[in-house]
């Protein structure tokens, strides 16, 4: 089955107004640079993104805030950026803000037909509010329910025709569990290779969940936090 | 003399374990990487998928695909594996991970925390600290006896958004060694020279205080 | 004449379509896999975690470690992965496959399968079948018109344990293909050479019939 | 950290009467051959073994079947086995039947602590009983709860000293899920390695799910169905 389309415009055909995606990544780490770029390109309003993080300031999910292209973001940490932080306040933006670990539990969830889950996470807290409380093992819990998308884009190391997926590093975070989750998933990788050429074993997001798969063109993988050390 | 973040990461080292793997949060408990103590083997989580992380990198050496949950860029050591966020959360939820340290914006005298919010001010998010409180058995709060404008962090009741409720085993300031028990702050020790009465003075919530608090021994 | 187990594999295979992933039951369900039209394209899923399952292994190049879910030694085809069995059943529950096709002891006229326990009798457990038949939109089940003792396998009601309720969607046995819409089980096609009479008598449920039941085409 | 220990005995220590164990493996592949082996050596009774089959007689956990140390079963297919079959009609062996997906479920959520997740599969069956139901997407859903164990003992190909874990093919099956769920998990692999041999990008289980690991001595890895087909 070959999944690979010419490049990002093909992959991204369908994205309108008003659809929720979900976009992979950490930080800056793992994102889909391309189709973010590509978003900002079609003008593409009124979305719903959900992302870890908002991006920063002039890159990422930034660029697609300054253009004012999405309506409601879902993350878990958005501290980053000021524009973002300018948006909410103001109420321009609506922001739903979801523990990490939960988070990618959901998205998990969404593609894995769990429609539901407990977790102790957030119990106490304004995250809690109106959710169904159970003690489990003496240990009070909440339920949280599961989340798909219209769209979910992610961005791997290596894939192949097939749809198969390998990340580097850090750098796989949430893309396997948004991949799962996406209605119709795109996946933009560093290298596109005829199926056959990765090792069957060591295969991180299976094929059967990507429907489009694109060799990005360019990326300049952008570092938040460039921390080194001196050598002696 | 009150400690520096440096003291208070290298108190916190103590308490470090054979064997253990601990998830240190950004800011100093970042810094207790740095101060294991001779013998002990830990290895270090970070919650954005990384375990067995190493300290930073030579300069030319960055890798923007490794980084930590702090999105500052890491190395791996030898033993190291990358997972996804459900596998990571996983170890964070299902008590794999045996100590957490993080910071704090207000910690109350039943162990409630507050880190993520301040209405109308401050909106980060809570990452994965909600998660982390929620589900150690073992957490460690870093941080200062009292906010930039004088008052205690210590209280009472926590008057800021919740990140979790009674979930804090013991705190770290630049002052002392506090356990929460009971629904009170006990003062186990003290940073070197400072005094018993400066650390009641600085603690609105319920403190017991022994007989004798010995000096932290750094 | 009525089919043979290949017939009913070949007819089953007619229902492909291009891009499907497609998991198939031990049994008749297996030989679909051999009868895959020109021009079409799928992928088959073995739920004890293999995706791109290929044909059986040349004599001598068995691998232990490389089975489908029947513990039939395989071979992988370009393109194929290994996941555990949680990732293999969050593809299943998730909807990710296409088309599931799977044996029954009996199938009940608004849907509902039994094929894993005769009370008293046989206990095998129902392995993934229940997830199966409980998550996909499209199951086809492949049987008998009538069991061993000559009574119909296609009924009112199930007598024994059931697998899952109303969620079969199309039953091929080697007499007709049947589907079920609202209660009842409409005759679509009969095996070559099959009259209508004979479906007729060996179906217990509610059975429609449409004026013109053409014959298979195989 | 060294989780190595030196040979099966070692590993085992502490399994005692009345203990419940998970154990990879589906059908004969990928089971934890050494480690049965050695439970029938110690005589260990009255076992709850968490497995999704129960080998065939004479080989996997039919071994500790015909020496009766098993006290309940929960698995999701027995079929393979007639002493099983006998013991369990006669009521000596207690049996819990699970769906397969909902086992495999049970054990992740177990280590990942999640008590309790809904599941569409089951429902209207006897599996369902007692069990909550909820409607979700329209579809009702059953309510079903985490599973853990004592001690889970898993197979795996290559093992490092860390206890970082690599399968092979269709032989990692339940192994890194009960991994998860395990008060100790103790792996048996085929090759041990030093830390740091291993791809950090390609750990199936990583080690901190693992606290014991050794090398097992030999593996027969028995096939169950040898099929195959005639060169041209």
């Amino acid at each position: 089955m070959n999944k690979a389309v010419e490049n990002v415009a093909v992959a991204l055909d369908g994205i309108k107004d008003g659809v929720t995606i979900m976009l992979g990544g950490f930080g800056l780490c793992g994102i889909p640079e391309n189709s973010i770029g590509e978003l900002v390109k079609k003008g593409t309003k009124e979305l719903t993104c959900i992302s870890n993080n908002a991006g920063v300031d002039g890159f990422g999910l930034g660029l697609l805030l300054e253009t004012k292209q999405i309506k409601k973001m879902i993350s878990s940490y958005v501290g980053e950026n000021d524009e973002f932080e300018r948006q909410m306040l103001s109420g321009e933006l609506e922001v739903d803000l979801i523990p990490q670990g939960s988070l990618a539990e959901r998205c998990r969830a969404g593609g894995a037909g769990i429609p539901a889950f407990y977790t102790p996470a957030g119990f106490g807290t304004e995250i809690a509010e109106g959710k169904e409380v159970r003690i489990y093992n003496g240990k009070p819990h909440i339920l949280e329910e599961a989340l798909t998308a219209d769209f979910a884009i992610v961005k791997a190391w290596k894939g192949d025709t097939a749809g198969n997926l390998v990340y580097k590093a850090a750098a796989r975070n949430f893309n396997p569990l948004m991949a799962m989750a996406g209605k119709i998933t795109i996946a933009e990788v560093e290298e596109l290779v005829p199926a056959g050429s990765l090792d069957p074993n060591q295969i991180h997001t299976p094929g059967i969940f990507v429907q489009r798969i694109f060799q990005g063109k360019a990326f300049e993988k952008r570092i938040e936090q460039r921390t080194v050390r001196k050598r002696d | 003399m009150a400690l520096d973040k440096i003291g208070i990461a290298k108190r916190i080292a103590q308490e470090l374990r054979n064997g253990w793997y601990v998830n240190l949060g950004i800011g100093i408990p970042t810094l207790v990487a740095n101060y294991i103590p001779e013998g002990i083997e830990v290895e270090f989580q970070s919650e954005n998928g990384v375990l067995g992380m190493g300290p930073f990198p030579f300069e030319g050496e960055e890798d923007a695909d490794l980084i930590n949950a702090g999105k500052q860029t890491i190395t791996t050591l030898p033993g190291a594996s990358f997972f996804d966020s459900a596998d990571s959360f996983a170890m964070i939820r299902g008590q794999h991970v045996q100590l957490t340290v993080l910071g704090a914006m207000e910690v109350s005298q039943n162990g409630d925390i507050a880190n993520w919010k301040i209405p109308g001010k401050m909106v980060k998010g809570m990452g994965g600290a909600m998660d982390l409180v929620a589900s150690a058995d073992n957490i460690i709060v870093a941080m200062m006896h009292s906010n930039k404008a004088g008052e205690s962090k210590l209280l009472k009741n926590c008057a800021l958004p919740l990140t979790g409720v009674g979930c804090v085993k013991k705190v770290v300031t630049e002052l002392a060694v506090l356990e929460i028990i009971d629904g009170a702050f006990h003062l186990i020790e003290r940073a070197p020279g400072v005094s018993v009465e400066e650390i009641v003075g600085k603690t609105e919530g319920l403190l017991i205080v022994p007989e004798f608090v010995p000096e932290m021994q750094l």
